[in-house]
């Protein structure tokens, strides 16, 4: 680990470092839990993460330009609700996914504009985008909708068998696809550079004649899609829409990235530590089942605890490198 | 002469309660070096931000290639063929300096960015204007004059038609200004015309082939360099005439120094500065001489605490000192104004007043506020003192000319009346009239009693103002000279002695 | 301490784990329901591997594939929705562990998923709200119905039974609704409001007791009498609400019984046995006037 | 008042203005049992707790940093002294206790920003998420009823006016004196503007920043008795749900940058009514529950519209534009 730390350049450590506690923590479970340590159990971390692994991809993106979403939990409500209804009523899957994505994109664009054009603080503005999509699910309907379609029943039950007999779901491939283009757009293209230097300063990014305004718009563009995309696959998981689906999951996918070491200040972060910190996220969850003892308050104490105890970690390996 | 390439007319621009410019005429015509000249907050970089979009005239026009532009934003001006270096660096310290360079314009292949060519692109253009430094590196982890570097090579990058240089060579030696100046003359050469700041008037009658002098907004006038002398010049740009600079060489009491009031004994930090001895005595004034890179950022920060040093220790007045941090040397009455002003230096949100009280505040502590008349008679006192301008104390620092802010940072450290002042390029960025005054008022304090520990990129500055240089060559401390012969030769001898010094070591 | 031992299962010594998925502990009514599950699987000597979803559906999704995971003899859950278990239900079908519902049922055409489903009916207690206020009522009553989380299930049942019963009395109107999140603050803030914005006020209809307190406290505060100048008619029955009604405050509380632990370990001994069990079983529950209260009152456990 | 809070306040009336337009009688106060009664004492009273978190909100987001365990820490707080005063304990002595576990939270989180060097947003999600187990261990998980009326005086009693709003006010007034008439305002941003300077101008702000994480631990504590006080009970689940959300929001609204720096008590005092006031105005104009959300959104996205530099640029008679 030390040799590890050692050469890697240092803005990549924080990622490593939420790497080595995720695979010490699994450690630590497998000896105090039988059965822990399986194959199964890390892919059920990717199959029950697979919607939070995409929200935290969008998010990466906001958080990178210094900005940040609040809407992302409400918009996946919306897009479970949208998908439900649109499939209660007769459309065919093949429309209602990219319907859905067209809602997410587009409410992101409103979102961006407001933000970019008006000069309004991102939070008050996706604080009014959460508002609005989780007001729009009970528009839609109050009660829960299920799923009944076909094809999107086929793709939630569904799985690929891997070597070892460990088994995934469609939705960890696409979640995976997600991360591969989103860290492609991040390091690869002129947009992805652009976000981050608008994250390490917006005034110095203008001065240099970067198109600011595309990214920071874009940005919001792309964590809408990735909502969106994020609702397609949680109502896979369900498969139901409903409007209070994905309370406070903002919160999670925010806790997701800062854990996988970005600033939330902007310019500094990866896509692969967002879905390091969405796993630290998931094995948090996954202990507390596993011991299967503990009373709702100290699931919430241990919760707490277990995520002090990752970013003091965290903080110590950074520090002493 | 040909067509201007850059015709602007009668434009003026404002801000809330300063008429930064007002029916400003200026051209620039191809194949030239044109010098914009005039005090700090004479309104040079907001003429340069006007052109380039980065400021909305309140009238006037702007035409390039006798075509009238209104650029919404500096990336317009960018495909118009406007490159430009800004005078506060604008670039981005968490990207690597590949990066910083090739923003917006990285080669790609099959549509990706290729890392690779990028790279290599990059040390190319590093190379050009003489500077290796590791391409990956990430721009923060280096000093101000590389990141200058930066900037420059960024701008001399793309083809341009017309070439802005806000204040490039203010932290800058003599060997990058003469790599600087070779491309310069080479682009001037193809027909680029280029637009030129500085405070240095050396570097000016070298390059520039015509002047336009601004004075509070206003155009002087326009001249061929050949025409107009240097005293002329600066009369132009302060309006009066200039004589502080020759009694500076006379000071009476150079190289009477007191007791010593600050020891380092083999102080060093690992990567930063080789383990070194000093004695700072009172009343002296201790220049630190080198080349970019050799080490006296470094080593001024361990005096202050602003790093923390590996060995060694410090001694003032004969007891040891633990220095955790800043306050423990500020409690010793040690005071130290960065060299980045930007990042470590002005609260740009706050006022002028707030800034300039801010040390002593915090000296002492929350609970015992500066009485507001003392502070305004601070602010009254240093504002005339240093000629800041506006002389509004309500005024945002950030809003301030890059030279006021510099002065408003001298100013801030002076109100606590330090025992040992460090000044970390004190004078980057300000006119010659004021550049005259902050010596003076380096040599006044030294007569007082205060020890000053001096640092500039400019040479014949340090020679001028100190009893004793400290020569520093490859983070280590080489020499030590003085005497009343001090001279500049010999310090150039001395940082020069080795080819040990060649700027590549900056890059290890 | 509960290292080891986790691969649960009956085969080793013949005891029955059950894996239990809670909602979470949102309410002193769901407080008393997991502890009221606890303590009979401790008495039954079923061992009882216990999650707490933090009101999230997913998050007990996953404790139930947890649980799948683990091998246990007999999953039961209180499904926070009703919608979206076939998935998650079906893998448990497939690993052949029974799976018992409490509390509120699931949407599913697929009624193999589960074995039985034993809870109280949300619906008919909005129902019995309802037949109340038809008998205890004459002309012309306004009634402000204070509803719990918008889009919980009980809240949109009870909104249901409740609406249904009246509809037949065009002189009993509900003059405002609004949310109150089954809390006492929301129910006292949104009181408060409709005490000034809606004039004549007769009824209070409450989805839970909490906001019915909240409610009493805003009434107390408007200089009115809270039980005679305004009726109250609550659902749940926790024991604050028992001590309003048996005080006159409240004057009428329909019943929703948290105490099924030891109606749910019967049923699972007898899956787990193999024996034929009804696939739905109501827990027993009744409605409190006041005087009803006063009596039950030393009786109450929660 | 400085224009950029014109507009908060315009807000504010427009939509006092709606209320009055659905219910004639909205404004209308009246003195019973020698106390105001009326829709404006419950849009006080109510908006009370969220105005002292918005409060020390401000002065931490002013540094930079941002406390989400604002909710949690309140709820501990109800639910130490209901617990206290259930067990037969006096009230006084419960707030206290609760008060000094409050000071002990912030502490905590403190450490964790300025000391350890934790990013502020996840270091008090630790708190968010811990703090309400801690309260919900503390009442088990019940509903803590008590009868106490000492203790229904912070949340529901009156000195004409009520007294949870006289308490908030006060803290304004007084964080508002200290900050401004010591130098503890101007430290505070200073740091927040630019934290490396700062430490090189000697600034401690370790200090500082410890300092403002403890106050706003307080007034959530403080906030917390208000809301436990108001209905009696100690609602460990739901006490302070989400109030983090509001007070962020407040303070946003009043015109303070969540990148730290300068900020404006006035402008997060308007914030704060902003909210209450809209809620209340769900309540009384009748929104269906069902399209609640969207109506606040609407509202609140008005508000930041009009604020906007760039509307009011707009707006306002011809002036040049300045690009910052
Ligand atoms: N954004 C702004 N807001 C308000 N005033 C400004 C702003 N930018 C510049 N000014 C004012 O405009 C005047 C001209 O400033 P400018 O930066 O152009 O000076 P300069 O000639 O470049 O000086 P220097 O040599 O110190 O860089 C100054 O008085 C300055 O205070
Ligand atoms: N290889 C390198 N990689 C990154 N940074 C380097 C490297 N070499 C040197 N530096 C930077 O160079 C600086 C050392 O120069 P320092 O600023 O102390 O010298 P200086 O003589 O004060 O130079 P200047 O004239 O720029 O003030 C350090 O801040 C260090 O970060
Ligand atoms: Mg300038
Ligand atoms: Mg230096």
């Amino acid at each position: 680990m030390t040799a590890l730390t050692a050469r890697a350049p240092s803005r990549f450590l924080p990622v490593i470092a939420t790497f080595v506690v995720f695979v010490a923590t699994f450690g630590v479970g497998s000896l105090r839990y039988e059965g822990f340590a399986t194959g199964q159990v890390v892919a059920n971390l990717f199959i029950d993460n697979a919607f939070l692994i995409v929200l935290a991809v969008g998010m990466t993106f906001v958080i990178l330009t210094g900005g940040i979403d609040l809407s992302v939990g409400s918009v996946v409500a919306l897009s479970t609700m949208i998908a439900a209804a649109a499939l209660r009523a007769g459309w065919p899957a093949w429309l209602v996914v990219p319907a859905v994505l067209a809602t997410g994109s587009a409410l992101g664009l409103l979102m961006g504009v407001v933000i970019h054009r008006f000069q309004v603080q991102p939070f008050i503005v996706t604080l009014a985008g959460m508002f609005l999509a989780r007001g729009l699910c009970f528009v839609i309907s109050v009660e829960s909708v299920s799923i009944k379609d076909p094809t999107f029943r086929a793709l939630a039950t569904g799985t690929l068998e891997l070597p070892g007999g460990v088994t995934i779901t469609h939705t960890v491939v696409i979640a995976l696809v997600a991360v591969a283009v989103a860290a492609y757009v991040l390091h690869l293209t002129r947009f992805g550079r652009t976000v981050y230097a608008v994250g390490g300063s917006e005034s110095s990014a203008r001065l240099m004649g970067l198109r600011t305004g595309r990214v920071k718009v874009g940005v919001y563009v792309i964590s809408g899609f990735c909502s969106a995309l994020a609702g397609l696959l949680f109502s896979l998981y369900m498969l139901s829409g409903y409007g209070l689906h994905a309370v406070g999951m903002e919160l999670d996918a925010i806790a997701a990235v800062v854990v996988g070491g970005s600033l939330l200040s902007g310019g500094v972060g990866f896509v692969v530590g967002s879905v390091a910190g969405v796993l630290v996220l998931g094995t948090i969850q996954t202990l507390i089942s596993f011991q299967g003892t503990l009373s709702s308050w100290w699931t919430k104490i241990v919760i707490g605890v277990l995520l002090l105890a990752f970013i003091v970690l965290q903080r110590l390996i950074v520090r002493r490198s | 002469m040909t067509e201007p390439v850059v015709d602007i007319r009668g434009i003026s621009v404002e801000f809330p309660g300063v008429k930064a410019l007002q029916e400003v005429d200026f051209r620039l015509f191809p194949g030239e070096v044109h010098a914009l000249m005039g005090e700090n907050g004479a309104g040079k970089s907001t003429l340069i931000k006007a052109l380039t979009g980065v400021h909305r005239p309140v009238a006037g026009e702007v035409l390039l290639g006798g075509e009238r532009v209104a650029f919404a934003g500096p990336a317009q001006a960018q495909d118009a063929g406007i490159s430009t270096v800004y005078q506060e660096v604008a670039l981005c310290a968490n990207l690597t300096v590949a990066e910083n360079i090739l923003l917006g314009r990285e080669p790609r292949r099959f549509g990706a960015i290729n890392g690779r060519a990028m790279r290599a692109r990059a040390a190319e253009l590093l190379a050009r204007i003489g500077l290796r430094v590791d391409p990956r590196s990430t721009l923060a982890s280096h000093p101000i004059a590389i990141r200058q570097l930066v900037a420059i090579a960024r701008a001399v990058a793309i083809d341009a038609r017309v070439l802005v240089l806000d204040e490039p060579t203010s932290s800058l030696d003599a060997d990058e200004v003469a790599e600087l100046f070779r491309i310069v003359r080479v682009l001037r050469d193809e027909g680029v015309a280029v637009l030129f700041v500085s405070h240095f008037l050396d570097q000016v009658y070298e390059i520039a082939d015509r002047m336009t002098v601004l004075r509070n907004g206003r155009v002087v006038g326009e001249w061929t360099t050949a025409e107009l002398g240097r005293l002329e010049l600066v009369q132009a740009m302060l309006g009066r005439e200039l004589g502080v600079l020759d009694e500076l060489e006379h000071r009476p009491d150079k190289g009477r120094a007191g007791e010593p009031l600050l020891v380092a004994e083999q102080l060093g930090r690992k990567g930063a500065i080789a383990p070194f001895d000093l004695t700072i005595r009172r009343g002296e004034v201790v220049g630190l001489a080198g080349l970019l890179g050799s080490g006296r950022t470094e080593l001024a920060r361990l005096l202050y605490g602003a790093d923390k040093a590996d060995t060694g220790r410090v001694l003032v007045d004969g007891e040891p000192l633990k220095l955790r941090g800043p306050r423990a040397a500020i409690e010793a009455g040690i005071a130290f104004s960065s060299e980045d002003r930007k990042g470590e230096g002005l609260v740009a949100d706050l006022s002028v007043r707030d800034n300039l009280i801010l040390a002593m505040q915090a000296a002492r502590g929350w609970a015992r506020p500066v009485p507001r008349k003392q502070a305004d008679e601070l602010v009254a006192k240093y504002l005339k003192m240093l000629d800041i301008r506006p002389a509004d104390p309500d005024a945002l620092a950030g809003n301030l000319s890059g030279g006021n802010q510099q002065k408003l940072l001298l100013a801030r450290w002076l109100v606590t009346r330090p025992r040992l002042l460090v000044l970390d390029e004190p004078t980057r960025g300000i006119d010659v009239g004021a550049k005259a005054q902050i010596q003076k008022l380096v040599a006044e304090l030294a007569a007082d009693g205060m020890a000053v520990l001096f640092i500039s990129a400019e040479l014949e500055e340090v020679v001028r103002v100190s009893d004793r240089v400290v020569v520093l060559r490859d983070r280590r401390v080489v020499a030590e000279l003085s005497g009343v012969d001090l001279g500049v030769d010999d310090v150039v001898e001395l940082i020069a002695a080795t080819p040990g010094a060649e700027p590549e070591k900056v890059a290890s | 301490g509960s290292s080891g031992g986790q691969s649960g299962g009956s085969a080793d010594d013949g005891k029955i784990t059950m894996g239990f998925a809670q909602v979470g502990a949102e309410s002193g009514w769901r407080t008393a329901n997991t502890k009221s599950i606890q303590e009979a699987a401790a008495a039954a000597g079923i061992d009882l591997k216990f999650s707490d979803a933090q009101q999230k559906q997913e998050n007990q999704i996953k404790a139930i594939r947890s649980y799948i995971q683990q091998k246990v003899d007999v999953i039961a859950f209180s499904p926070v929705v009703e919608t979206g278990w076939d998935t998650v239900l079906l893998e448990a079908k497939r690993a052949n562990i029974p799976v018992i519902l409490t509390d509120r049922s699931i949407d599913s055409d697929d009624t193999s998923l589960y074995k039985t489903f034993l809870g109280s009916d949300f619906v008919e207690e909005g129902r019995k709200a309802g037949d109340w206020l038809v008998a205890n009522t004459q002309g012309e009553t306004n009634v402000v119905e204070l509803q719990g989380t918008t889009g919980a299930a009980p809240a949109i049942d009870r909104k249901k039974g409740f609406e249904e019963k009246i509809a037949a009395r065009p002189d009993i109107k509900i003059v405002a609704t609004q949310t109150g999140d089954f809390t006492r603050s929301g129910g006292k803030q949104v009181m408060e409001a409709f005490l000034k914005s809606t004039p004549d006020i007769d009824v209070v209809y409450a989805h839970n007791d909490d906001m019915g307190l909240g409610a009493i406290e805003a009434i107390k505060a408007a200089g009115k009498v809270p039980g005679q100048d305004i009726r109250i008619i609550t659902v749940d029955a926790v024991k604050d609400g028992m001590q309003a009604l048996a005080n006159g405050e409240i004057n009428f509380i329909v019943e929703c019984n948290p105490l099924l632990g030891g109606q749910l370990m019967d049923l699972a001994k007898k899956i787990v046995a193999g024996e034929e069990v009804p696939p739905r079983v109501v827990t027993e529950e009744t409605t409190f006037t006041s005087e009803q209260a006063k009596a039950a009152l030393p009786e109450r456990k929660y | 008042m400085s224009r950029r809070l014109l507009w908060p306040v315009l807000a504010l009336v427009a939509l006092l203005l709606v209320n009055v337009f659905v219910t004639p009688s909205f404004l209308s106060l009246r003195m019973q049992d020698g106390h105001l009664f009326g829709s404006l004492v419950d849009i006080l009273r109510n908006g009370a707790p969220t105005l002292l978190i918005a409060l020390g909100m401000t002065l931490v987001i002013a540094t930079r940093g941002i406390d989400l365990s604002v909710g949690a820490v309140a709820a501990i707080a109800g639910a130490v002294t209901c617990t206290h005063i259930a067990a037969g304990g006096d009230p006084f002595s419960g707030m206290a206790i609760a008060l000094a576990l409050c000071a002990l939270m912030g502490l905590w989180n403190g450490f964790l920003v300025s000391v350890v060097g934790v990013q502020p947003i996840i270091a008090t999600l630790v708190l968010m998420t811990a703090g309400r187990g801690i309260a919900m261990l503390i009442t088990e998980g019940q509903i803590i009823t008590v009868d106490n009326p000492a203790y229904r005086q912070i949340g529901a009693g009156f000195l004409v006016l009520p007294i949870a709003i006289l308490i908030s006010v006060a803290a304004l007034v007084g964080v508002a004196l200290v900050t401004r008439r010591t130098a503890l305002g101007l430290l505070i941003e200073s740091v927040g503007v630019n934290p490396e300077a700062s430490r090189l101008a000697g600034v401690r702000s370790r200090t500082i920043i410890w300092t403002v994480y403890v106050f706003v631990a307080l007034c959530s504590g403080v906030a917390g008795l208000m809301i436990s006080s108001n209905v009696s009970a100690a609602d460990a689940n739901n006490a302070g749900l989400w109030i983090e959300m509001d007070a962020i929001l407040a303070v946003v609204i009043g015109g303070t940058s969540l990148a730290g720096g300068r900020y404006s008590l006035t402008g997060t005092l308007l914030g704060a009514l902003i909210i209450q006031t809209l809620t209340t105005t769900v309540y009384t104009i009748g929104v269906p529950p069902e399209v609640t959300l969207v109506f606040k959104a609407v509202v609140v996205l008005a508000v930041c519209l009009l604020q906007a530099p760039a509307l009011s640029r707009a707006l306002a008679p011809r002036r040049k534009v300045v690009l910052p």
